[in-house]
């Protein structure tokens, strides 16, 4: 009798999403007087768009991602090239933007962008080639040097260069890279999203401090119904009302517990010291569009292959 | 065999110590205390904490998901790997050493790109995926998935420890049963599978270790559906990227103890094989 | 099947039964199950000109990573196979407390699964774990380093050695050493002119295999890699970006390029040591 | 029954093993098939048995031509040269295993298998090994093990490949004995392969000598050894010695040796083959022939004293042997490095380009 | 180098494979071991060789007590039952292998060590194969290397495991003339195991014949089958027919048969061995014998004609063998079947309780 609804989801999603769906449970169940039970997917969001191209029957995807939702559009049309006009806010119920770990007390003294390209300072970070979470933090790089340097090429690239050249470890994933930087002890700084830095400080509390830098990068979790298997599935009012209950206060609430930036200005008010003002940069001003970033600086033999090699 | 009584190459006391010394230091390094570190991480939260892990919903699906996997996979690599065994070893055709030659192939592999070929072609855009989509048959991201990429994983084990056994004994002894009038079926119940019993229990053994504890492949056609298509060793993962490190260990502590499980399994095994090969006495002489 | 079959031909009567039943399941299993599959590989690459492939398969990036990872994977091989002959002739000459669990642990790299080998190397090695604390101190960097891959395919290959060389070792007759000292021969000598030889080319297919399976592997390596680009990537993680990219052509080139590398390799090694065992079993 | 076997040619790829071979083996009669290694033996065994098929020609069994019909159904009792016991059944579950493969029809009651086996085991003087396993016997009794497994369905014919082959000489004999006094009992059609032309004259009524997938002949073993029709067959069938040389004035000379010849034959060259017994030693050269030998070795064991011989002044390819009498020996106490003469009795004469021999005696003019 | 060893005593764990062998091998001389499967041979030469140890006793090589030595350092020649050549080594590697192993400063030249094996290998007839594997030999050529490789150090003692066991019949025979031609061109002092009694007799100077551990008997080939001093080497050297049976009125007596004994011997119970060919066939019994048989086989193979006989009236362990020449035969025309009376020209009678024979002699009452 249940309804059984598919959220395919990004890794480090899986708490999030499973408070969310009691929640939404909760909801269907009192509107719609219907039991539904939400099934949950999580893992890397671009092997969650292979996998769903390769037809993995997801009702929903929930991605930290832009790119990762257009490529099931365009691999597998099964959504339209329109998705990001379909909710609010580029469909993007929630947003988080790329910030600093560092150790108690802050030893190194980092403020900003520019303490990261010191000589005595060690980053840690995931593999952009792999990690969607640090071409965030390299396109928040790239949005801090543009902004400081204007249109010096050759300073922005140099700044960029040095900055991965002081990165330690790259690990394959967000939190792998985490777990570098807390078990394994291993560097000065950890560059990742708002997000998982405030959820560390959370659990471990005093021995490290969150440096929000004062430019960085909009990074927005867009999600969307997959309209092909949600029609197939006979749960595209489902899929429709599950993700527009992001919107809704209850839920911008629960997902700012999670430490993510919303729009619900009534919560936004109610944590406004969790979040401090901060120049956020869409991906329109860094690099024109998603498809340009990736382009230009992600593809093989691209901005990023050639900086790294310096 | 009195083996101190005969002169062979570093029986010397100090070299056979200084030997057996290095050896130990590095099982000791390389092999027991990575062993260790697992179970002291599982347990440094205690054991309650362990059992609530273990205990954990979606654990228990994962570990009844990866022994189902296991399940169907060895069944089917059983058939297939004395099915060829036998095929190569007692009959001769042409083709017969590329077939042998063709069963290594999953070695040679990696296998994330197994999971990728099997993707690639069982997938909705796959060719084969693509006309089973039109009968609303999926594959991929479901338990079918995960299993035919096992079983591509293990498919040697069987085959590769049956064939030389099999060579090495001939079939004088399935020509003698056909000769006594035997059907095919008792040759090989009677005959065949009595001599390569424990041959099998070891391939079995190796493949059923290899089955539970396979990540590359799986990862790629699972769809990491919780508490779905998930295996241990992809909840292992998810619990490590969960900062659930106690918990990631806990899980890898049952992997862990599945691998003990085996090479116990594989001990006993040999020593039996062992036993049955001394017991056979050399050449005796009747007067 | 117990009734006389007239209607087959002459030529086609076997003996032994169940020949169409074997050859048809091993057939249709190595098509359907290994063949197919393998075509997919083929088809993907095969979808680019020759020009693109090689601008993939070249790209200075994935060249940096055949380099370290053929290097990684040249190292772990020889630490192996020094030391899977070293732990193979200690199981087969030497009594000692403690055998039998040693023999049992030689076989643990098979059968625990490679992402938990991968997490508990890194554990051990990183800075703050129990080996690396003590290796720091000495100034050694093991994990996020090359030095790191090395250990995880080591760890993950050296049952290849230790088991294919022990049952040759096993095998090896006594009185070939018996007649070397009759004639004279020091223990050194009868060990490099005697012994080793007729180790050589089970020792060489033990590395070969280790060396293969380093090549493609990839959940020990990555978490003790540090995947520093030019430095410590290694191919399957090559392979792994480029599918997240969604660039399967470009996975399947680089894919086969590994492939390639190793099924040459073992092709090679199987004919040499054909070549090898040929003259010493004069056929 | 008896066994015809017709115009059978096999072939293994390209390597042809027999070639239009045609025989007939009697029935009740112990046939051996003997040749060197290689010479098709154990494929023509296996052909008959049904283990292997022929690509041309026929077998017939009783004059049935049964050579469509699968081993399983020939009824035939064969014996592997390395037995072939099921390994992990013992002895009496071995000897039963042929009757419980028989369809359930046919198939005797329980009672009935455990009666035979306990006959056969009788018949094999091994009842109280009945519970070991293969690899708990010893060589030759593990060979009878394998015949009554064999003889287990009363089966008409008994192949046996190569029997006594991996026994030693002692419990070779003692098996051979033992098989031939089962045969005379139970009159089975018996084909036995062998390499071993001693065993095959003693224990056969009738002897099929092969050679490259061949029959060269098919004789009663008296007969066989008394008259070889070819140069391979004297050759095979025991030590002998040879030579070579030119035919001049009615001798055959070759370096000093000679051996004056009754009636000469056409030809410049021929080959006298003289078997040990047929031979004397002289301390002085005869009228008839002029061998001078220097004596290489003596050997006093067995029955006859051996004496073998260094060719002196011509040449010889092997050392000759000749047998003499323990009494003939304490007369003349030949020596290592005595030079002495032979005298042939009788010989065994092949002209050039022939392959049947001339026998010669010379016995009554000596 | 003569060999002496001193009251040897050798344990595996509880067995004791030697029991307190003691025996002088004379220098130059070749000596066989000669005895059944397990009766110690290989363990007492591995002991000589140094390749085990005695767990008590003396190893003597030219009156100095070498017991301490390791292998390396006695210079002994050792020649495996299966050769153990090195495979990965060419023949001419092979042989110059023990050369190569000298200490630096013994080491001969480069030059000189090809020049050796060289003559080595012209030595052992083989030049044309110096750069062959050991797997491309044949079986006898294989055991020439061998020897030629233990010869190269030039040591003073060749020991021997069965060399010739793993050979066939004829590359067996003509390899046994080689080494016998070797050893007489340069005397070195040889020990050499066999369980094949006509080998030992025929190759060796001196003969060992081991039991359970134990020397039973040493002597010369020619007295040893002369005068086997116990049951045991007498059983051993040869097919011998056995008569037991109670004393009675100075014959020796068992159901139908008898035999008159010259003098009669302690005891009431005796056995009678027979060697084939001291023993006649006769159609009708004699005065000194009656021993009834049925033929059971006529063999016409070799020098002689061997007859199988089985006692009829009377018990017999075995059946008998007699030798009987082509020409008796001829005259005689034994068939199976047919009934005939043996009769002894000489035999050994072993008195109760006594393990040496009497040597009764019929002949000149005949
Ligand atoms: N399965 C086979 N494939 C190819 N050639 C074979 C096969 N079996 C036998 N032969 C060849 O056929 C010939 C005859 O072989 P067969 O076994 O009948 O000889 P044989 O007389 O029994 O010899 P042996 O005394 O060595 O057993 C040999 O040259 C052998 O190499
Ligand atoms: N390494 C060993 N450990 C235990 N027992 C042994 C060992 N070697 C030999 N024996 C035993 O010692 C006895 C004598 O063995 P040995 O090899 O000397 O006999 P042999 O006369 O050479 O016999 P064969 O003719 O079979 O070679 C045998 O009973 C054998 O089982
Ligand atoms: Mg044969
Ligand atoms: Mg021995």
């Amino acid at each position: 009798a249940d309804r059984e609804l598919l959220n395919t989801s990004y890794d480090i999603a899986r708490e999030l999403f499973a408070a969310y769906n009691e929640q939404f449970q909760a909801y269907w169940q009192e509107t719609q007087g219907e039991d539904v039970t939400i099934r949950q997917s999580h893992a890397g969001s671009s092997r969650q768009a292979q996998a769903i191209i390769q037809g993995l029957k997801a009702d929903v995807v929930t991605f930290n991602q832009v790119t990762d939702i257009d490529i099931i559009h365009e691999r597998g049309n099964l959504l339209p090239e329109n998705w990001a006009e379909r909710l609010p806010n580029n469909s993007s119920p929630y947003y988080s933007t790329m910030a600093f770990l560092v150790r108690k007390d802050n030893p190194k003294g980092i403020e900003n962008w520019d303490d990261l390209v010191r000589e005595d300072v060690d980053l840690v970070m995931p593999n952009p080639k792999t990690s969607g979470n640090a071409r965030y933090t390299y396109l928040a790089a790239l949005g801090y040097a543009q902004d400081t340097f204007g249109d010096d090429q050759e300073r922005i690239d140099d700044f960029l260069s040095s900055l991965l050249g002081r990165v330690k470890v790259f690990d394959s994933g967000g939190r792998g890279a985490t777990t570098t930087f807390i078990e394994r002890g291993i560097g000065d700084v950890l560059l990742t999203f708002e997000s998982e830095v405030l959820n560390i400080v959370d659990r471990l509390g005093d021995d490290y401090q969150v440096v929000t830098p004062k430019v960085s990068f909009l990074a927005e979790f867009p999600v969307t119904w997959v309209d092909d298997y949600a029609e197939q599935n006979g749960n595209l009012d489902l899929a429709k009302a599950y993700l527009e209950h992001l919107y809704s206060e209850e839920a911008q609430r629960l997902l700012s517990g999670f430490n993510y930036r919303v729009h619900d200005e009534t919560v936004k008010a109610e944590v406004a010291d969790r979040f401090p003002e901060v120049k956020l940069l869409p991906i329109q001003d860094i690099a024109g569009s998603w498809e340009n970033a990736m382009q230009t600086h992600f593809a093989s033999g691209g901005k990023l292959d050639q900086l790294q090699r310096r | 065999m009195a083996e101190s009584a005969r002169h062979q190459v570093g029986s010397k006391p100090l070299i056979k110590w200084t030997l057996i010394g290095l050896a130990l230091s590095i099982t000791l390094v390389l092999l027991v205390i990575p062993l260790v570190l697992i179970f002291s991480q599982a347990f440094s939260a205690g054991w309650g904490t362990l059992m609530a892990n273990l205990g954990d919903e979606y654990t228990l699906h994962a570990i009844g998901l990866t022994l189902f996997v296991a399940l169907v996979t060895v069944p089917l690599n059983l058939v297939f790997g004395t099915a060829l065994a036998w095929a190569v070893t007692r009959f001769q055709f042409p083709g017969r050493k590329l077939l042998i030659t063709l069963i290594d192939i999953p070695f040679a592999i990696s296998p994330v790109v197994a999971g990728l070929l099997y993707l690639l072609l069982y997938g909705r855009n796959g060719w084969v995926g693509s006309w089973l989509g039109q009968y609303d048959l999926q594959l991929m991201f479901a338990w079918p998935g995960i299993v035919m990429v096992t079983v591509f994983v293990t498919s040697p084990f069987v085959a590769r420890e049956l064939i030389p056994l099999m060579q090495q004994q001939g079939s004088q002894e399935e020509e003698a049963g056909v000769v006594l009038g035997a059907s095919g079926w008792r040759v090989f119940r009677h005959i065949t599978l009595p001599n390569i019993k424990w041959a099998l229990i070891y391939g079995v053994v190796l493949t059923n270790a290899r089955a539970v504890g396979e990540f590359g492949a799986v990862s790629v056609v699972s769809g990491n559906i919780r508490g779905e298509t998930n295996t241990l060793p992809l909840h292992v993962e998810l619990l490590y990227q969960d900062y659930n490190i106690v918990g990631a260990f806990a899980s890898a502590s049952l992997l862990a103890a599945i691998a003990i499980l085996t090479l116990a399994v594989k001990g006993f095994v040999e020593w039996h094989q062992a036993r049955e090969r001394d017991q056979q006495p050399e050449h005796r002489t009747e007067r | 099947m117990a009734t006389p079959r007239p209607f087959l031909v002459k030529r086609n009567k076997r003996v032994l039964p169940g020949f169409t039943l074997s050859l048809g399941i091993s057939l249709l299993f190595v098509s359907m199950v290994l063949l197919l599959p393998l075509s997919g590989l083929v088809v993907e690459a095969s979808g680019m000109s020759w020009q693109q492939f090689w601008f993939v398969i070249s790209d200075p990036r994935v060249v940096a990573s055949y380099k370290v990872t053929a290097l990684a994977a040249l190292a772990a091989s020889l630490f192996n196979a020094l030391f899977g002959l070293l732990l193979a002739w200690v199981l087969v000459r030497y009594e000692f407390p403690g055998k039998r669990l040693v023999d049992a642990m030689v076989d643990l790299p098979f059968a625990l699964p490679t992402a938990v080998a991968g997490i508990t190397l890194a554990t051990l090695f990183a800075e703050t774990g129990w080996y690396g604390q003590w290796l720091s101190k000495l100034g050694l960097e093991v994990a996020f380093t090359p030095v790191g891959i090395v250990v995880a395919m080591a760890f993950t290959s050296i049952p290849f050695v230790v088991r294919t060389v022990q049952p040759v070792l096993e095998e090896l007759s006594p009185e070939d050493e018996e007649a070397a000292m009759s004639l004279g021969a020091s223990d050194g000598r009868i060990f490099r002119k005697v012994i080793f030889p007729a180790l050589w080319p089970a020792l060489v297919t033990g590395a070969a295999l280790s060396f293969t399976r380093s090549l493609g592997e990839f959940g020990a390596v990555i978490f003790i890699a540090g995947n520093m680009p030019y430095v410590s990537e290694v191919t399957s993680l090559m392979i792994y970006v480029r599918l997240q990219e969604f660039d399967y052509a470009a996975a399947s080139a680089i894919a086969s390029v590994v492939l390639l590398t190793s099924l040459v390799l073992l092709f090679a090694i199987n004919l040499w040591q054909a070549r090898f065992l040929r003259r010493l079993e004069g056929r | 029954m008896s066994i015809q076997i017709d115009q059978v040619n096999k072939f293994y790829g390209q390597f042809q093993a027999l070639h239009d071979v045609s025989l007939t083996i009697p029935e009740g009669q112990i046939t051996a098939l003997l040749g060197p290694s290689g010479s098709g033996k154990t494929t023509l065994l296996r052909i008959i048995a049904g283990l292997e098929n022929a690509e041309q020609g026929r077998i017939l069994f009783g004059g049935e031509d049964i050579s469509q019909l699968h081993v399983r159904d020939r009824n035939v009792g064969f014996v592997f040269q390395h037995y072939a016991l099921f390994r992990h059944l013992t002895v009496a579950q071995n000897i039963a295993f042929g009757l419980e493969s028989l369809p359930k029809k046919q198939r005797p009651p329980k009672p009935e298998i455990r009666a035979t086996v306990a006959r056969l085991l009788e018949m094999i003087q091994l009842p109280h090994l009945a519970n070991r396993y293969p690899a708990q016997l010893s060589g030759g009794q593990k060979q009878r093990v394998a015949l009554a497994r064999a003889l287990a369905t009363k089966p008409r014919i008994l192949l046996l490949d190569e029997p006594f082959g991996a026994l030693d000489a002692r419990v070779r004999k003692d098996l051979r004995r033992w098989l031939r006094n089962l045969h005379d009992e139970f009159h089975f059609t018996s084909v036995f392969v062998t390499h071993d032309q001693e065993e095959a004259l003693e224990l056969s009524d009738q002897v099929v000598v092969m050679s490259h997938g061949r029959v060269e002949q098919v004789n009663a073993p008296t007969e066989l050894y008394a008259r070889p029709e070819s140069r391979f067959v004297f050759d095979f069938l025991g030590q002998v010695n040879e030579f070579s040389g030119q035919l001049r004035d009615g001798r055959l000379v070759q370096g000093d040796a000679w051996v004056r010849l009754p009636e000469s034959p056409a030809g410049s060259e021929a080959q006298l083959y003289l078997r040990p017994h047929e031979v004397r030693l002289t301390s002085e050269p005869s009228e008839q022939a002029h061998f001078p030998f220097c004596i290489e070795a003596v050997s006093l064991i067995g029955s006859e004293v051996r004496v073998e011989l260094k060719a002196q002044g011509w040449q010889s390819e092997d050392v000759w042997e000749v047998g003499i009498s323990h009494a003939e020996f304490n007369r003349r106490q030949p020596r290592r490095g005595d030079r002495c003469y032979a005298v042939p009795d009788i010989g065994h004469l092949f002209a050039e380009g022939q392959d049947q021999p001339r026998t010669i005696s010379w016995g009554d003019s000596a």
